[in-house]
């Protein structure tokens, strides 16, 4: 699953620092919360979650097929990660890795054409396209 | 990897069977002749104050039955046990402190069938022909049918040698008999006095009897189309439990159901033992003339089968996977009828 | 080879023969539990001392590391119950099987159940290491990785894998881990051959047949399966502990 | 060098080493001319691999082929006029072999003893033929409960002798057998006992057997 | 479509509203808070014997009795829930004819 993590308080570049097992251990304790022991035991088997982009605050979660459910009916209740308030957006749920990146890729494509029309000068959008792509999808999870 | 399933999670299933009609042609009686065993039954009378005696009298005098411990099947195979009980009147028997799932298990039904089933390990040693019980798809349990009352099963009959001496191998049990004598002059108690002298500890058993009533009843009255609610209040009032008398209460939120008279006295009566379905047929006939002289809303009866019998609805397979509940409830009133038979499922569990 | 019967329960640890163990059979009993195995369990740490203290005193002394099966006196009022000896031994290297199968003791086991540690010890009882039961410890995650390859080896050897629902009751994170071993146990092998024990401490942690099958429901069994969990299948493994060298055996009349 | 067909047909055996000789001075190199006079003793085979053809000599056959056997029905017992009571010496030739068969052990060990394995190959590996088999549990129902001496083994079945002078044929693989000797009850596994008798005494049984059926 | 356990409660004596308490929080320690929203009547609660009578729907009713035998722990003191009687059928829970004494 492909997942975008909203602040509440907007820092001046959008981005957001959060450290992989911190968003790890929270949504587990989300899941142990409202799906219990059986639900947090459920999961446990394949379940990985990675904080990839700072920028473009996207983070991947991997579970298996049956135990997904779980995560999708939790992630609206997740409201805050390594102390900072967010709140959890699931823009993709997809069955292999590489249905992932491709939707992150024209994800962020998307971006750069809003930030690109709002800006006028020219070595501005050079700067925000290159840092948007500075994502590669070579990068396997743990 | 396949998971397993997290989310929702599938309760053993039973059978129901709902049957409604006309109180003329009403075919009750062949929904009783199924059921063989019978251990629990209970009537609901709403609306009456005083119990006519024949009601209470039907299944509690001359309906005793007798717990023969530690008999040899060989005993019942014997040939003139046959001519002298399981020929004449209504014979039936059944195996007890034995669960179905996992010991062996004996019953005797009225048209003269001896059935066992049997654990893998005892049939094999037993060596009487048997099919493989239906439920265990792994030929775990078998079930033994031998018909005592064919005519080529007599001594001298290859046959009959044979299983009289293979069922010496099996191990005693503890047996319940109940036969009726086919005309009134034989004493029932013929069958202990047989195995009296046999030398078997005979212990005889009565009917217990309870009548209970309670006072100012919401009744729900006998319509055609909620027939679960209705059951399910006929439970609610015989195990006496609150029928969701005042407002929102945080233990229970029950209702009884919507279309109900107040009624002042409402009579429970239940026996418990061992009855054959002769005698649930005349309890029928008595509540069917009692319905007919007194002006009642309606009568309820529940009668309850044994659940470790091997054979439940007429000679099919009985099983108990987590509830071996076997029963049916007849609601009568002055038009029309209805049939709930409640059975364990068909399916073989994979 | 007596017949063995009705409902199984193959781990009764040997803590409760200590405390009134006659109410705990006759309840097992009255349950339906016709058999139960009395497990006495062999840690490998403990079996460190008794070996480095041998080397230390140069003195081969005899004791012997396999404890003495419990004979169960026959407990009053349930002499029907079928009481069998079950030895768990919890192992990370091989070489403490070879001394633990010399012993005399270890012969007169009914069931012998494997615990293993490490990778390496769950690779050598998929080999060749003859146990009826392979069982897990719940208060730690399994630190060996298993495949689909080698639960199907297990499953040919006729090994059953045990799921113990009492630690389930007392503590959640051991709740957990069972329930994911279960799991687990799901997706590798469709849980083949499992059993379900019960491993109480105490009478208030025996649960009936009947919860335990719903039970068997919950740890991604199917209806089937959850049924043969404490049925069927403590039949196998009685059958396989009990296995014979050559084909003709033989009883004292 | 051609050789002529005159060559071969004038030499005699003193000539065939003069020519020999000529023949190896002109191939050998150099450097081993000395030796040739060394090599007159040696003999050289020039024909790579003749043998000796004998006659084939057919063994004398000692007994009637398998065709034949059939032809005469030898192999198969005749069912009626068996007495079960003339068998009772062979019954008792049998328990005698099978008491100095088993005193080997002073001691009859138990599951426990170390010698159980080999005490229980001696058994695998004695005769049948002669022993009281009754059979206490089966698959196949109606043959459970029968009883009566063991008059021939093949790979799949027992033929027995019933008390009533019948003969039965027993099939091994689904049943279990047993027999008694003075006061020790022994029971055989049919279905892991599917071996020829003849080979029983030769094959290992290694095999983890499950003592069910 | 209704599930009903006849239940009794071991060791400590305990009210009707405490006992359904009890069985909600147990609920939502091994299947969360959602589960805990399970809807259950305690139709009948006999506080001599502490024995109750629960209606549950279908299909809870597997993850309402998983909960029931993983609860372990009352108050701190050890405690058990054992199940006599299921059925889908209220009317058989009124006897069970495994035990009883002829």
């Amino acid at each position: 699953m492909v997942i975008e993590i909203n602040p509440q308080q907007q820092r001046k570049d959008n981005s957001l620092t959060i450290p992989s097992p911190t968003f790890y251990q929270a949504l587990l304790k989300k899941i142990q919360e409202l799906h219990g022991d059986f639900g947090a035991a459920a999961i446990r088997e394949g379940f990985a979650a990675k904080y990839f982009n700072e920028r473009t605050r996207i983070a991947i979660v991997r579970a298996r097929h049956g135990p997904h459910k779980l995560i999708t009916s939790v992630l609206p209740f997740v409201k805050e990660v390594d102390k900072k308030k967010v709140s959890l957006v699931t823009l993709y749920t997809g069955a292999t890795m590489r249905q992932c990146f491709k939707f992150i890729l024209n994800h962020q494509q998307k971006k750069i054409n809003e930030i690109c029309s709002t800006l006028q000068s020219e070595e501005e959008k050079v700067a925000i396209k290159e840092a948007l792509l500075k994502f590669n999808s070579t990068q396997t999870l743990s | 990897m396949l998971s397993p399933e997290i989310w929702n999670f599938k309760a053993p299933d039973s059978l129901v069977k709902v049957e409604k009609g006309n109180i003329v042609n009403n075919n009750c009686f062949n929904t009783i002749q199924k059921l063989h065993h019978n251990h629990l039954v209970s009537v609901v009378l709403p609306d009456t104050l005083r119990v006519p005696q024949n009601i209470c009298e039907t299944l509690k005098n001359d309906c005793e039955y007798y717990k023969i411990s530690n008999v040899g099947l060989d005993e019942l195979v014997n040939i003139n046990f046959i001519n002298a009980f399981v020929r004449k009147g209504i014979f039936i028997s059944l195996s007890i402190n034995e669960r179905i799932d996992c010991d062996d298990c004996m019953c005797i039904t009225p048209n003269g069938f001896l059935l066992l089933s049997l654990t893998k390990e005892t049939y094999e040693s037993l060596g009487l022909e048997g099919t493989p019980s239906h439920y265990y798809n792994t030929k775990q349990r078998y079930v033994v049918s031998i018909n005592l009352l064919s005519n080529h099963f007599k001594p001298g009959k290859k046959n009959y040698d044979r299983t009289k001496d293979r069922l010496l191998t099996l191990k005693k049990m503890t047996l319940l008999i109940n036969w009726e004598p086919p005309h009134l002059d034989i004493c029932p108690s013929s069958v202990a006095k047989y195995f009296d002298d046999l030398k078997f500890d005979v212990q005889v058993c009565l009917p217990d009897f309870q009548m209970r009533t309670n006072y100012t009843i919401k009744v729900p009255n006998f319509t055609m189309d909620n027939i679960h609610e209705f059951v399910e209040w006929l439970g609610m009032f015989s195990l006496e439990s609150d029928l969701g008398g005042g407002g929102e209460s945080y233990l229970s939120t029950y209702e009884t159901p919507q279309p109900y008279q107040e009624y002042g006295q409402v009579k429970f009566l239940q026996w418990r033992g061992f009855f054959s379905s002769q005698q649930i047929n005349k309890l029928l006939e008595v509540l069917i003339s009692h319905l007919k002289d007194e002006e009642k809303p309606w009568i309820s009866l529940y009668v309850q089968g044994f659940s470790d019998v091997v054979v439940g609805w007429d000679l099919q397979e009985h099983h108990y996977y987590t509830n071996g509940d076997n029963g049916y409830v007849i609601v009568l009133n002055s038009e029309d009828y209805m049939v709930y038979q409640h059975m364990c499922s068909k399916k073989s569990y994979k | 080879m007596e017949s063995v019967k009705g409902y199984f329960d193959y781990n009764v640890t040997d803590k409760c023969i200590s405390n009134n163990f006659e109410n705990i059979a006759k309840q097992l009993y009255d349950f339906g539990y016709h058999t139960i195995a009395i497990n006495q369990t062999i840690d490998e740490s403990l079996l460190e001392e008794s070996i480095s203290e041998g080397k230390k005193k140069k003195k081969i002394e005899r004791q012997d590391i396999v404890p003495s099966p419990i004979d169960a006196k026959i407990i009053k009022g349930c002499d029907k119950l079928k009481i069998l000896n079950r030895l768990t031994i919890s192992f990370t290297t091989q070489d403490i099987i070879n001394r633990i199968i010399k012993s005399p003791n270890y012969r007169k086991y009914h069931i012998i159940a494997a615990q293993p540690e490490s990778q390496q010890a769950f690779q050598f009882t998929c080999t060749n290491f003859e146990a009826d039961i392979f069982t897990f410890n719940p208060s730690t995650k399994p630190n060996y990785k298993m495949q689909r390859k080698l639960y199907y080896l297990l499953v040919e050897r006729g090994v059953h894998f045990e799921i113990m629902y009492g630690p389930a009751i007392e503590d959640s994170t051991k709740r957990k881990n069972i329930i994911a071993t279960a799991h687990m146990y799901h997706s590798f092998g469709k849980s083949r051959n499992i059993i379900i024990s019960s491993g109480i401490t105490n009478s208030f942690l025996i649960r009936n047949p009947y919860d335990v099958i719903n039970l068997g429901l919950l740890f991604g069994l199917s209806d089937g399966q959850a049924k043969d969990a404490i049925q069927n299948n403590g039949r196998n493994v009685y059958m396989h502990g009990s296995t014979v060298l050559e084909f003709v055996c033989w009883k004292l009349y | 060098m051609t050789l002529t067909s005159s060559d071969f047909s004038a030499t005699s055996k003193d000539s065939g080493k003069v020519y020999l000789f000529n023949l190896l001075k002109e191939n050998l190199p150099r450097r081993t001319q000395s030796e040739l006079n060394t090599l007159t003793d040696s003999t050289f085979v020039f024909t790579t691999n003749a043998r000796k053809k004998g006659k084939v000599v057919r063994t004398k056959k000692q007994f009637l082929t398998r065709k034949e056997r059939k032809k005469l029905n030898i192999l198969k017992l005749p069912k009626q006029d068996w007495k079960y009571d003339e068998l009772c010496e062979m019954r008792e030739l049998w328990k005698q072999y099978m008491r100095n068969n088993l005193n080997l052990y002073p001691k009859i060990p138990t599951w426990e003893d170390p010698n159980w394995t080999n005490f229980n190959i001696t058994l695998a590996k004695s005769e049948f033929i002669g022993a009281e088999l009754t059979v206490i549990r089966s698959k196949n129902v109606n043959q459970v409960g029968m009883r009566g001496t063991v008059v021939l083994e093949t790979k799949a079945t027992f033929q027995i002798v019933t008390p009533k002078n019948e003969l039965k044929i027993l099939v091994k693989k689904p049943s279990v057998f047993t027999f008694t000797l003075d006061d020790m009850k022994f029971t055989i596994f049919g279905k892991y006992a599917i071996i020829r008798p003849s080979e029983r005494s030769i094959k290992k049984i290694k095999t983890l057997l499950l003592p069910d059926l | 479509m209704y599930y009903y356990l006849d239940i009794s409660f071991v060791n400590q004596d305990i009210t009707a509203a405490l006992f359904k308490n009890h069985i909600i929080t147990s609920i939502k320690h091994v299947f969360g808070e959602i589960a805990a929203a399970i809807p259950f009547d305690v139709v009948k609660y006999d506080p001599s014997e502490i024995r109750a009578i629960v209606r549950v729907t279908q299909d809870h009713y597997v993850k309402f009795r998983g909960s029931l035998t993983l609860a372990g722990y009352y108050q701190g003191k050890p405690c058990a829930y054992i199940v006599h009687k299921v059925s889908p059928l209220l009317l058989s829970l009124l006897g069970d004819s495994r035990t009883y004494v002829h």
